[in-house]
């Protein structure tokens, strides 16, 4: 198939390739953070992920709504009071959520599965009410939609840098909370001991609250984000389910470098799969891959061999 | 067979002149009407079906809920206005319409239920209704058991010829081939990439357009597809950059959609530049309001409806609808063509003065309407539209500006020779 | 004592509940509603079959599958692949390129039946393929899972995952598959036009007898020793473990036996319905699948076929009336029943109503202590 | 359950433990242990918490794998087999909370544990016959719960958990019981009970036994190993181990 192509179109279109590779690596860990914080560290399946990524998306198409009415001269730095706000909202209703929903399950895992799928259902009717059935286009900053020419044929999308980029932030962000501050501590503590932790004077369901409140609000700015290369509809949610989850669990569910590790590993075979092979095909191949290995190893790809 | 729309009551002379022709043609469907307008219900309903003195129900079977209700939503719109609008002008035969509003909840089985119920239960006298394939053979059987009347609105892949049904939108051939030809033509193009979701339509469609482009000697460099509600077009961009296609071919639906734009304009593929050129037969304002326009500009689609449309019928329409469902509404090819739907059905009733699906079936071929929002349309015995197909550019804004347009109606055919 | 002396497989309460849905399926439906509605809850009851496996697997195994759609699909092709056969006689596609064949082949240009749908001609093969081949990739399935103690939420998610893989792949393989369309225009049964309204009656009753062949097969393993090692398993698997059991040949079993209770309402469901789809396979209807079998209780048998007509009927009416409000409804149900009915409707029955049927039992007839099986007590 | 005595190298021994070592990511909670059993014997194992006694248990049964090392039971290798084939070859656990089925019947829990149907079509076709029904009701009055069969086993108290796991092992007849402290939590009266129980149970079978409670070792133990850092510290009877100064500078150092 390269046989008509000269070296350096080759080159050119390999060093691209390897970007979109990155990219889709990014994108995945974004989506799967806040899941592999909240999946984890507390062993809840939240099916409505996907729902509260969607709602960091609306926050945004809000904000760009906002400020294009308001402050037109500050558009361009929109996106990041956007990212911000669906922070916080994601986060909020996580904590509502937790408050209301998953605290009382926390000894049926998958019961969590089901609440929060019906959850995800009553999510998706309230975006539908309020935003109507259509998809919403997000204006974004020109600045954010093109492309830099690193060589004469080598083209890189500027959303694709800033999904790596943010990636990177709330990656770096969430390993030194966890293993860096008190906070992290705490959360660890309980994960491991919740009777113990709870002896020793943590306040084990505010820590539950924090960290399924995260896990949202990540997934809302992940949610945000997303506005640069997917669509936002009451429905777009569930676009993202089955990868997220699958990269949660091939990595091992209670390691954050595990989650990075597998979102590589899927992404590199994916993008590769992609590019050699019609894209209906290369989908299935992974999955199966995936669940092949999972099958073969079904803790994941990192997990502690522990002592029962 | 006169069909208007309120407020048109001085009609433009070209349009009187396709009016009186539309007369002459049909004579006796003018007699009939006319004598139907006085007949007792017993005589213009032999089946049973719902039809009163005063009222006729009829059904609107679409998704509200679950992802096509993203799509479905303008065509649940435009036939409540269309029927609004008959009834505002004293309904059919005399009777108003009514309508039963069913969700076929973007669950294919789901219609089958509910069109069975429509027509089993509610004994409607046509149902507008399904928006996807998939859809319209899942309730086609019911359909054809309990002899029913479906207008269906999406353009579609064709391969279908049923005479419970009336397709308002283009088959694939009326809309892939005008485009192919136009872009062949007008822009030079030589090599194409075939790109589309993966099912039935962008499938088959794009077996038509593979086939029409190797008959004018032209390639395919590529053809791909993806799953519905893929969100990763990176891979393929780089492909599509590596073969530099003249025209990228694009039937991606959905949710895809709009990733697919933009990252296609994030790649730095700029549309406006047309090199490669982007020609799609999915995208209509509908779309372009999830993907953006900014996202979309540049893009060709090749269809035979846009809300731009210039001339007095469409200006009404969109007139109507907006005042109807708001002023920030667009309007696509689908929406228009599920707007056809209640004008056609009604016309057919008054030309065969009864309400009787078997005489509706006998009467349509021939039927036309000079007042649809996209000009003159007719009804070919196959049940297929004769239709023209326009070449629109996709501006700033998310509307189309009619660049070509076809000369001719289309004739629909739906199963092309050669073509399978 | 009661615990010894030789169990009845059917005590007593039970017999008398499943006595109360036979009336009610063979004799107050189809007396009360026309052939449409009939045929509905036939559909529905189709669905049953999935519950009732679910309440197999999950209740009692504590193995979530989400992946059910996967089976009742597989099933639902098998049957449609062999009414499609006879649908496409030469005659009927006479207007194809190549006659004989069903029509989305000729669409794609197959110019001949692919290998694999050769054998659907004979309804014998098709048949015992219904339950054969779902029940022996559940088989796979299980082997590769369990033997390696993948469970819970693993499980759960694979078996997505799973659903996704093979939605993709019908809907890629449009050719050998049918596409999204799925297979469509199903009409007749060995010459037998199942779309009357005669036929649908007959198949509505086919279909209840085989739903209690299956309720009757699921009684008899819950009430079997295999029955209280699932219940065993689910709570101390080690315990089994260390009591000499292969723990994964029962849970690989439990799961087949569930696909293939799944598969039979596939098939029977493409037989009332008159065509399958993929959109059963994928992951939305396997799991509103479980929740049928949440809503009816998921350690009930008999809630699992209630909870499926009543969730089904509910969604039925709701969205007749109230689309938008569909979803809404559906989603605080979910959350509803597993927040405060973890055992559904057979658990509300069985704190309300269940002591006074025992009462009354028990006045009926002498006097004499009921068997104390806690199972029952809780089913 | 008899299994004819074909090894050479551990032929007098039950159980032969040799060279095992388990690592858990690098922390070796059983290091490099070495000990027999032989038939009839009651072997009590102590020492302080984390010494890795009820690991060793773990690896004997087959719930944890081994690093490197053999173990031998009848001259069959046990670290190779899975749980259930260790359960068939006669070994029996007992777990340190007791590990019963609250939701079912104490009939039913004997009765599961009856070895008869382990298999699928077994299990299936499992009748409840007379032969059953002896045989739990002979375990029962053994282990002092045959006027609670009918009752659910939730239902029973600590102490009699205890007993009815113990039975349950019993009923599969095993040549090696291991119980993972089998008093924990119970009363004085119910402690002298179930010395009293082992005892007679110990009769034709081996018995490892992990406790902390030294009176109740002294009661039963024929020989005793004391691991401390996943390594016997000391081996041999109560008197010895308890004059051994490594063992009190162990207990009583720290």
């Amino acid at each position: 198939m390269f046989a008509d192509y000269s070296m350096a179109e080759l080159t050119s279109i390999f060093a691209m390739q390897a970007f979109a590779g990155l990219i889709l690596f990014s994108v995945f860990v974004l989506m799967a953070l806040g899941l592999a914080i909240i999946f984890g560290q507390m062993g809840v399946i939240n099916m409505a992920h996907g729902e509260f990524m969607i709602l960091g998306a609306y926050i945004t198409y809000l904000t760009s709504h906002i400020f294009s009415e308001y402050a037109q001269n500050l558009f361009d730095i929109y996106f990041f009071v956007a990212m911000i706000l669906a922070f916080i909202v994601t986060f909020a209703l996580g904590a509502l959520v937790e408050w209301g929903l998953i605290r009382h399950l926390y000894k049926r895992p998958l019961d969590t599965l089901l609440a929060t799928w019906g959850l995800s259902l009553i999510l998706q009717q309230i975006y539908r009410s309020v935003f109507g059935a259509r998809e919403v286009g997000v204006t974004l900053p020109d600045w954010l939609m093109g492309s830099v020419a690193l060589s004469e044929s080598i083209e890189i999308p500027i959303n694709g840098l800033f999904v790596m980029g943010l990636t990177l932030i709330i990656a770096v962000g969430v390993a030194l909370m966890m293993y860096r501050s008190r906070w992290g501590c705490q959360v660890r503590a309980v994960v491991q001991n919740r009777t113990m932790a709870g002896a020793v004077g943590i306040n084990t369901e505010k820590v539950d609250r924090m960290t399924f409140a995260l896990g949202c609000g990540i997934a809302g700015i992940a949610g945000s984000a997303f506005t640069m290369i997917g669509s936002t509809g009451p429905t777009s949610g569930q676009l993202y389910i089955v990868d997220t989850f699958l990269v949660v669990v091939f990595g091992g569910a209670s390691s954050l470098l595990g989650t990075i590790a597998s979102a590589f590993t899927i992404s590199q075979a994916q993008s590769t799969m992609e590019f050699f092979l019609s894209g209906s095909m290369a989908k299935v191949l992974t999955l199966l891959v995936v669940v092949g290995i999972l099958m073969l190893r079904p803790q994941g790809l990192f997990a502690l061999k522990i002592r029962r | 067979m006169l069909t208007k729309f309120p407020g048109s009551k001085k009609p433009h002379s070209s349009l009187r002149r396709r009016i009186l022709q539309g007369m002459l043609a049909l004579p006796a469907a003018m007699l009939l009407s006319h004598s139907a307008l006085a007949a007792s219900t017993a005589e213009v309903n032999t089946t049973g079906l719902a039809v009163t003195d005063s009222t006729v129900k009829v059904g609107i079977l679409h998704s509200v809920t679950g992802t096509m209700a993203i799509s479905e939503t303008g065509s649940v719109q435009a036939e409540k206005l269309a029927i609004d609008q008959i009834n505002a002008m004293g309904g059919v035969l005399g009777r108003k319409i009514e309508f039963i509003q069913e969700d076929g909840a973007s669950d294919w089985p789901t219609f089958a239920e509910k069109s069975k119920k429509l027509l089993v239960n509610d004994k409607v006298a046509a149902v507008f209704g399904c928006w996807t394939s998939a859809s319209r053979k899942a309730v086609l059987p019911v359909f054809e058991q309990y002899n029913g009347m479906l207008y269906y609105p999406t353009f579609y892949e064709g391969l279908e010829e049923s005479p419970n049904v009336i397709y308002t939108g283009q088959e694939a051939t009326q809309q892939i081939l005008a485009g192919i030809d136009w872009v062949v033509k007008e822009k030079g193009a030589k090599s194409f990439y075939l790109l589309g979701s993966d099912y039935i339509w962008p499938r088959t469609s794009n077996k038509i357009a593979r086939k029409h482009i190797e008959k004018l000697g032209l390639k395919v460099v590529g053809e791909e597809y993806y799953p519905l509600g893929h969100t990763q077009f990176n891979s393929v961009i780089n492909k599509i950059k590596l073969k530099k296609p003249d025209v990228i071919y694009a039937i991606v639906v959905g949710g895809s959609n709009v990733a697919f734009y933009k990252q296609l304009k994030a790649a730095g593929i700029d549309m406006t530049k047309e090199k490669p050129l982007v020609l799609t037969i999915s995208v209509t304002e509908d779309e372009i309001l999830g993907i953006g326009g900014e996202n979309m500009v540049g893009a060709y689609a090749s269809m035979k409806y846009f809300q731009s449309l210039d001339n007095d019928n469409n200006k009404k329409f969109v007139e109507a609808f907006k005042a109807k469902w708001g002023k920030d509404i667009v309007i696509g090819d689908v929406t228009q063509a599920a707007y056809l739907g209640p004008w056609l059905w009604k016309a057919a009733v008054e030309k065969a003065g009864s309400f009787d699906i078997d005489k509706i079936k006998a009467a349509s071929p021939g039927i036309e309407l000079t007042t649809a929002p996209e000009g003159y349309v007719k009804i070919h015995p196959n049940h297929h539209l004769w239709s023209k197909t326009r070449i629109g550019h996709a501006q700033l804004d998310g509307q189309y500006k009619v660049v070509y347009e076809t000369k001719e109606l289309m004739e629909p055919d739906p199963f092309p020779e050669g073509y399978q | 004592m009661s615990y010894h002396g030789f169990k009845s497989y059917l005590p007593q309460q039970d017999l008398l509940g499943f006595a109360l849905l036979a009336i009610l399926l063979l004799v107050i439906f189809p007396l009360s509603m026309d052939i449409f509605r009939l045929n509905l809850v036939g559909k529905y009851l189709t669905y049953a079959f999935v519950a009732l496996g679910l309440v197999l697997c999950w209740g009692y195994g504590g193995i979530l599958s989400l992946g059910q759609g996967v089976f009742f699909g597989l099933g639902g092709y098998c049957m449609a692949m062999f009414l499609k056969l006879e649908a496409s006689n030469p005659e009927a596609t006479k207007i194809q390129s190549t006659p004989g064949i069903p029509d989305f082949m000729d669409w794609n240009q197959l110019t001949e039946l692919p290998f694999f749908w050769q054998p659907f001609h004979s309804l014998t093969f098709t048949l015992i393929a219904v339950i054969v081949v779902p029940s022996i990739f559940a088989y796979f399935i299980g082997v590769a899972m369990f033997k390696r103690r993948v469970g819970g939420v693993y499980f759960a998610i694979i078996t997505q995952a799973l659903a996704a893989i093979l939605t993709i792949l019908i809907i890629g393989q449009q050719g050998y598959t049918g596409g999204v369309n799925g297979i469509t225009d199903l009409r007749t049964l060995k010459g037998w036009d199942i779309r009357s309204d005669e036929a649908k009656y007959i198949l509505y009753f086919v279909n209840v007898a085989i739903l209690f062949l299956c309720l009757f097969a699921a009684q008899y393993v819950r009430k079997s020793k295999l029955g209280r090692l699932l219940v065993a398993m689910r709570e101390r698997e080690d315990r089994v473990r260390f009591s000499g059991y292969d723990v994964s040949n029962f849970k690989i079993f439990v799961f087949c036996l569930g696909a293939a209770f799944s598969a039979i309402g596939g098939a029977m469901f493409t037989l009332q319905v008159g065509f399958m789809s993929p959109s059963f396979v994928g992951i939305v209807p396997s799991i509103e699948m479980v929740i049928f079998c949440a809503v009816g209780g998921r350690l009930s048998l008999l809630g699992a076929v209630y909870g499926t007509l009543l969730v089904n009927w509910a969604k039925t009416s709701f969205s007749e009336s109230f689309p938008e409000l569909w979803l809404l409804a559906m989603g605080g149900l979910f959350i509803a029943v597993v927040l405060a009915f973890p055992n559904g409707l057979a658990g509300l029955y069985q704190t309300w109503v269940a002591p006074r049927v025992d009462k009354w039992l028990a006045n009926l007839k002498t006097p004499r202590p009921l068997t104390t099986n806690p199972l029952e007590s809780r089913s | 359950m008899t299994i004819s005595n074909v090894s050479i190298g551990a032929k007098d021994f039950v159980l032969a433990v040799e060279g095992l070592t388990v690592s858990f990511d690098g922390f070796k909670a059983v290091n490099d242990l070495s000990f027999y059993v032989d038939e009839n014997e009651i072997r009590v194992i102590i020492g302080p918490n984390g010494a890795g006694k009820t690991t060793v248990l773990d690896l004997i049964c087959g719930r944890t794998k081994a690093t490197t090392g053999s173990i031998k039971f009848r001259g069959k290798e046990l670290t190779k087999m899975k749980e259930h084939q260790i359960v068939h070859a006669g070994v029996g656990r007992k777990f340190q909370n007791p590990s019963i089925y609250e939701d079912l019947s104490v009939f039913e829990n004997l009765e599961i544990s009856y070895p008869r149907g382990r298999n699928v079509w077994g299990a299936l076709t499992f009748k409840r016959d007379r032969e059953v029904i002896e045989k739990v009701e002979e375990i029962a009055e053994m282990i002092f719960l045959k006027d609670l069969l009918g009752k659910e086993a939730g239902l029973l108290s600590h102490g009699q958990k205890q007993w009815l796991e113990i039975g349950m092992l019993l009923i599969q007849n095993p040549d090696l019981l291991m119980l993972d402290e089998p008093v924990a939590g119970m009363s004085v009266a119910e402690r002298k009970q179930t010395a009293e129980l082992l005892h007679r149970i110990t009769k034709n079978r081996s018995v490892i036994v992990i406790e902390h409670d030294m009176q109740f070792v002294e009661d039963i133990a024929d020989r005793v190993t004391v691991l401390h850092q996943g390594k016997v510290l000391s081996e041999g009877s109560m008197e010895r181990v308890k004059t051994d100064p490594k063992v009190v500078e162990v207990y009583l150092g720290h």
